[in-house]
């Protein structure tokens, strides 16, 4: 074990009917990913709320992992176009906020594609591991305050993800 | 926490011994080769126009690669009859860049001086060799010496047309070089260096 | 500070968790760290989803009055119906527990040991911060209509309809052709037992025209379906036949004056021809013919009439309009079958250039004794008999360029071909295959037989099919190129007739279908079933099941097994009376609502209707699936999904996160 | 006005001349314009691939860098984004490169920093690589070239040949087909002339065989020149220059292994195009070709003046690398052997 390797902390969140089984399998089939990514399991990618994002950042992830069924594959017929054109907005407000779009990844990935979950998974984690460390928002000891992540939540405003693309 | 490297995830997913050449062929093959998933159907075998002159299709050589099978491969003739035409590749029901791993074979086979007949290689090496100089191909010069060396008795039958070729006006026969030689050599030396290393 | 008692139970599952994860550290840990937040007891136990695990849970909530129960074992998709009943028994809301996965995201993925101990203990204080914003909830009912509709009468749909009709329940069956029967209709024999097609089918036909149990609605679409599980309004679209039903007797006189020919596309597939004024075919159910208004000499020039004139029943009506016809179901079923598989796609096997190059539907007709060539197998110029046949396998299927998944019934009708080639012509005949896939009861039997008759196979994917010779032998000829795998050699074979056993692929119009029904579609088209395994018939959306093809390629057997469970399953719902419904809701507080219809347009499922008088938008909770995209999107922050909440969910982040151990 | 960037290639300088001849005789009444990259070099052909890998692609990529490099110094109208390679191998070569740059990151990665070396950079994905015959039939159009026709090649039955390289293997998705495209078909129609009903239009003419070995391609040759020769054609049209050299050059050799006596011109499509648009012969090139298209063309009425071929002694300074007389030597020193 190298001590000096920054570990990231990684939140992920998946959809119950496709991602989240893609976990499942990955575990049944015994693959082998890294471990630094935790899920929270959603009944749909459309259910993300952006601040969950900004909530896990703040909170001290440093990388946040959305995953939902294939366009086209939705449970709930098309919900997961919606994920796709939040979290295209959201990567633009993160580099207002001046933190890497590269912290945030979205994925596709079907029930069936426990390799891809794994895959994916690690590759996310070096791409954080070379990002480093997320600063942001940080005082200088360390995290920051619970007020203070409250606001940020709430700085943009949920509304602002769908009035910009509802046509 | 230890270190999950992208290597060492698929070192892990790639650890049977016998597919390390298959992998091998995969990984010195540009673009995305697919060879792994080959179901060995013969859409290859089928389509080739030079198959009947081939020691072995390429999807026995794919099976091949699978077993492991080095020096057969590399000795094979078939990379080598291969005429680029690309059926095999937007036939294949598996998307092997086929044609690209014919061009891999060929180049694994020099450095293991593994071909058979040195006719093939030398061309392209010929050719190579003119393009580093020069820049650009030299039709005359490159026929001409490779004639000379490998048909050599073919040369008298050869001459009419060569010589129509020149008579037409179709073949210079004094090379042309680009401007910026020491550019392309700058490059080309760099593109050694890092094919050594990958 | 919460006030809730919450206990944590940790499983080893045998060593399957135990190998990897220190379960007895972590069970301590949660019970010392995770106190502040309430958890009063946490224990390790080998099973927990044993008998003896369960009891030792209902034992402390009994006992030591839990409030919330977190189990960290396997996957929530496995067990935790298990561990909710166990709550429920103990007389805790089954939904006031939560399972952490440790198991298929934790030890089975990890090997670091410390590493795997850590993350179990993040999981599990995410599982603990979620689970005390859990909501005791109860579970919806809502009460059945008996009635059915069945979409698509081939031979899955006639068996869905006639198992729910028999069982005394009332269905409506729409087909979009003029009669029902289906692909199984155009067939000539089927395999393996090489029954006549028709006389095993047109039995079901009429029995589903004649029950009383059973509305037939043929030439028509279903052009609207609203509401939900048990309470489906459907409006569907008869299109106007011009043919007054009351008083036409099928007689057929009408088909046989009409002056108008026209090629057969649909069930002849094209090699035959038909009049404006048809029957698809003889035995036809229902009887009444269609009259096909684009090729009418009447509705194209305004004159002819020769079908009004010579109809003894006075039964043809030119006025004739499209009728929509209203009617309320409490279960959908989909048997809505496929489509060939475009064989031009393939332009090296020449279809569509090459004259004697066949799909397999045209082969089918031209093998069937009320074909166009009346079952007399003859090359394209109509007289011709062929010496020799090639019939090629996995035409546009397990292809990549095409579609990527075996159609499952190309090998099987491959071999019947060879049969049948070979017993009507005495042709050689040449199968060429990647893999012969003849798994079913009797099916390699069926291979064994065709060996036997000496047909010759050919393992190699078949490069091309060309008219370009080479030599004398080949001229004139259509010559199949290919490597035969086994002699490791190219070949190129000769032959006068070329049989594509195309493959099946969804509906051209799966995916709109797919939407106006509210279920989903694989990325290939077909529709998809709630589990592989273990609910092929059910889809996502509770009171649609899916039956035959529409689901994936399959054959006959398999598309009557599917047609019967999906009845079963109807059935099963219809005498339940009423149906429970998963609690997880959106629903909005009218106190907070602003009525700015922001979430009006993003249900799929139209659940959400806003309501002018009070300026607020209201969700119908029978109609909403629990996506929660609208909670997502909500501006002012006033729909909340139960199961699913702003609150869990941040909940579970800070717990993930660990942030929950530092106090508040 | 139409302007693209042009990757002529070696071929186009030497033996497919009458090539580049009749394209430029073209360009004006369909309201072209080519601006060649400057200081382009080879592109490898086949060979290169088959040495090493990232030399090869660094090759040909120094070419995409330098177009690149060239549109950014272009201004206001002319800019593009297109580089227009009229031979099939240099179309390949171009296209391939750019698409595995991009498919295998890695390899985009390393031509880089080769061309780094020369200070030079290419960002895949930036330029499209199209074929000549491309930018006709889909930018310029058939009915522009049919307007332009003034000397329909009525009753002259052509054999459409592609070749393989240019539908093949398509990663962009240019072609109506990969097996039996109808673009060369569409445009020799448009041209008046009676286009027969080839299956062989995507075969291939042997490439580089006829160097390492010409059994194996003399075959596909004659595959192509028999069938063709059977289906009634007076000539084939051809869009390559390899495919070009390899049927005409390699025909009477042909003819010799196999004891048969084919007679089968081929002319590249623009020169067919130049002569419906009412050029002179001489002008297109024509007369150039080794199996001569005098007769086929005397079909349609087009007089092809018989060429002067030029003899004499060479001046000296334009010395061959190896006399004649000194191969015959070798020649004997072999046979010896």
């Amino acid at each position: 074990m190298d001590n000096n390797t920054f570990e990231p902390t990684i939140i992920g969140f998946t959809c119950n009917w496709c991602s989240y089984r893609a976990a499942d399998l990955a575990g049944t089939a015994r693959m082998k990913y890294a471990p630094n990514v935790r899920l929270v399991r959603l009944m749909c990618s459309g259910r993300l709320d952006p601040t969950f994002v900004l909530r896990a950042l703040a909170q001290g992830a440093d990388g946040v992992m959305i995953t939902g069924c294939h366009p086209g594959e939705c449970h709930y017929l098309e919900q997961n176009y919606k994920a796709l054109r939040r979290f295209l907005l959201l990567k633009r407000v993160l580099a207002g906020l001046g933190i890497e779009a590269g912290r945030v990844k979205l994925v596709w990935a079907s029930a069936a594609e426990g390799a891809k979950f794994a895959a994916e998974t690690t590759a996310f984690v070096e791409e954080i591991r070379k990002l480093g460390p997320l600063a942001w928002g940080k005082d200088e000891g360390g995290r920051m305050k619970d007020e203070e992540s409250e606001n940020s939540s709430f700085i943009i405003h949920p509304s602002s993800f769908e009035k910009e693309v509802t046509p | 926490m230890p270190q999950m490297t992208d290597e060492r995830v698929r070192a892990r997913l790639t650890r049977e011994e016998d597919l390390s050449l298959l992998h091998e062929v995969s990984m010195k093959t540009a673009g995305v080769s697919h060879l792994e998933m080959c179901i060995q159907c013969g859409t290859c075998g089928g389509s080739c126009p030079s198959a009947m002159d081939m020691e072995h299709t390429p999807r026995m050589l794919f099976a091949m690669l699978r077993a492991g099978m080095r020096d057969e491969v590399l000795r094979s003739n078939t990379q080598w009859i291969c005429v680029s035409c690309y059926h095999c590749v937007v036939r294949c029901p598996q998307e092997v860049h086929i044609a690209d791993v014919m061009y891999t074979l060929k180049g694994m086979a020099i450095k293991a001086k593994l071909y058979q007949d040195s006719t093939a290689p030398d061309f392209s090496q010929t050719f190579v060799d003119m393009v580093e100089t020069y820049g650009r191909s030299f039709e005359f010069g490159l026929a001409s010496r490779h004639y000379l060396k490998h048909f050599p008795l073919r040369l008298p039958g050869m001459a009419p047309m060569g010589l129509g070729m020149i008579a037409k006006g179709r073949m210079g026969i004094k090379p042309k070089k680009i401007r910026r030689m020491d550019q392309l050599k700058a490059i080309l030396e760099r593109a050694s260096q890092l094919e050594l290393t990958s | 500070m919460n006030q809730e008692k919450i206990g944590v139970y940790v499983c080893h599952c045998g060593t399957n968790i135990a190998g990897v994860v220190d379960v007895e550290h972590v069970a301590k840990w949660a019970a010392e760290k995770l106190g502040r937040q309430g958890v009063i007891v946490a224990r390790d136990y080998k099973f927990m989803c044993s008998s003896l695990g369960q009891e030792l849970i209902e034992k402390d909530i009994k006992e030591l009055g839990l409030t919330r129960v977190v189990v960290a074992a396997c996957s929530p998709h496995l067990h935790e119906k298990t561990f909710r009943t166990a709550a429920k028994n103990a007389g805790l809301n089954p939904y006031l527990v939560e399972l952490a996965s440790i198991r298929e995201q934790v030890s089975w993925v990890h090997t670091d040991k410390a590493v795997a101990t850590e993350k179990s203990k993040a999981v599990i204080a995410g599982a603990v911060s979620r689970v005390i914003e859990n909501r005791a909830l109860e579970e919806i009912k809502v009460p059945i209509n008996p009635n059915t509709l069945v979409v698509g009468g081939g031979i899955a749909g006639i068996q869905a309809a006639l198992e729910i009709a028999n069982a005394g329940f009332h269905v409506y069956l729409v087909e979009r052709e003029p009669s029902i029967g289906g692909h199984m209709a155009q067939f000539d024999k089927t395999f393996p037992t090489l029954d006549c097609s028709a006389c095993i089918l047109t039995p079901r036909m009429v029995e589903a025209g004649t029950h009383p149990n059973i509305t037939l609605m043929t030439w028509s679409e279903v052009t609207n379906v609203a509401g939900y599980v048990g309470n489906f309004h459907v409006t569907v679209k008869k299109k106007a036949r011009f043919i007054n039903e009351e008083l036409c007797t099928g007689c057929g006189i009408c088909e046989e004056k009409c002056p108008k020919k026209v090629i057969d596309d649909v069930f002849e597939a094209g090699l035959g021809y038909r009049k404006a004024v048809y029957a698809p075919f003889a035995q036809a159910v229902p009887k009444f013919p269609v009259m096909d208004k684009e090729n009418c000499t009447y509705f194209l020039k305004g004159t002819c009439k020769a079908c009004e004139k010579f109809c003894p029943t006075g039964a043809i009506d030119f006025k004739q309009e499209d009728q929509l016809v209203h009617f309320d179901v409490g279960n959908i079923i989909l048997a809505t079958g496929y489509d060939l598989f475009d064989a031009r796609r393939v332009s090296n096997y020449g279809y569509g250039r090459l004259p004697n190059v066949f799909t397999s539907l045209e082969f089918e007709r031209l093998s069937n004794a009320a074909g166009p060539t009346n079952g007399n197998i003859v090359l394209r110029d109509g007289k011709s008999t062929p010496k020799s046949v090639g019939i090629i396998h996995c035409v546009g299927s397990r292809d990549k360029n095409f579609n990527n998944y075996c159609s499952v019934i190309c090998c099987m009708q491959g071999l019947k071909f060879a049969h049948l080639v070979h017993e009507r012509t005495g042709a050689t005949v040449y199968n060429f295959y990647i893999d012969m896939r003849t798994a079913y009861k009797a099916y390699d039997e069926f291979y064994q037989r065709v060996l036997e008759e000496g047909t010759l196979f050919v393992r190699g994917k078949v490069a091309e099919v060309t008219n370009a010779a080479r030599d004398e032998r080949e001229k004139g000829k259509l010559i199949i190129q290919v490597e035969d795998t086994l002699a490791g050699k190219q070949r190129r074979i000769p032959v006068d007739m070329v049989i594509l056993s195309s493959g099946l692929q969804p509906r051209r119009d799966s995916k709109e279908v797919g939407k106006q029904f509210g279920i989903s579609c694989s990325t290939d088209g077909w529709f998809t079933e709630k589990h592989p395994k273990l609910d092929p018939v059910a889809t996502m959306t509770e009171g649609i099941y899916i039956a035959g093809c529409a689901q994936g390629p399959k054959d006959i057997p398999s598309s009557v097994a599917q047609g019967a469970a999906a009845s079963a399953r109807v059935l099963d719902k219809i005498l339940q009376k009423e149906v429970t419904l998963e609690p997880i809701k959106a629903s909005i507080n009218a106190e907070k609502c602003s009525g700015c219809r922001i979430c009006n347009g993003l249900c799929p499922f139209n659940a959400i209707a806003y309501i002018e008088d009070d300026n607020v938008s209201n969700i119908n909770p029978a109609l909403c699936q629990g996506c929660g995209t609208c909670v997502a999107a909500c501006p002012a922050g006033a729909i909340s999904g139960t199961g699913f909440s702003d609150e869990q969910i941040m909940a579970q982040i800070d717990g993930l996160l660990l942030r929950t151990l530092e106090g508040v | 006005m139409n302007k693209y960037l042009l990757y002529p290639g070696c071929s186009m300088e030497s033996s497919a001349k009458a090539y580049m001849e009749s394209m430029n005789a073209i360009m004006e009444p369909l309201d072209l314009r080519f601006e060649e990259i400057e200081d382009w070099n080879c592109c490898g052909a086949t060979e290169y691939l088959g040495i090493n890998l990232i030399p090869a692609y660094s090759l040909i990529a120094r070419n995409l860098a330098l177009a690149s490099d060239q549109i950014g110094r272009m201004n206001g109208m002319g800019r593009t984004r297109t580089v227009v390679a009229p031979c099939s191998a240099c179309y390949l070569n171009l296209a391939k490169a750019d698409y595995y740059m991009q498919e295998r990151p890695s390899l985009g990665v390393k031509v880089n920093e080769a061309l780094a070396a020369g200070g030079l950079q290419y960002k895949p994905g930036t330029l499209d690589v199209r074929h000549l015959i491309d930018i006709l039939v889909y930018d310029v159009g058939l009915e522009k070239i049919r307007g332009s026709v003034t000397r329909p090649l009525h009753g002259l039955k052509v054999a459409p040949y592609m070749g393989c390289m240019l539908p093949r293997p398509d990663y962009q998705h240019r072609w109506s087909d990969h097996e039996h495209p109808t673009e060369l078909d569409d445009l020799l129609r448009a041209l008046g002339a009676e286009v027969i009903d080839y299956p062989l239009t995507t075969s291939c003419c042997g490439g580089h065989m006829t160097q390492i070995g010409p059994e194996t391609a003399f075959e596909l040759i004659r595959r192509l020149v028999a069938d063709a020769d059977d289906r009634g054609a007076d000539l084939m049209a051809t869009v390559c220059p390899m495919c070009q050299m390899n049927i005409d050059a390699y025909q009477n050799e042909m003819n010799h292994h196999f004891g048969t006596d084919y007679h089968m011109p081929i002319l590249f499509f623009t020169q067919l195009m130049g002569l419906a648009f009412g050029r002179e012969p001489g002008e297109l090139g024509i007369g150039m070709e080794l199996v001569n298209a005098r007769n086929a063309l005397a079909r349609i009425g087009v007089e092809v003046p018989i060429t002067q071929e030029p003899s004499g002694p060479r001046k000296k300074d334009e010395g061959l690398p190896m006399p004649r007389r000194w191969t015959r030597h070798e020649v004997r020193k072999e046979a010896v052997k």
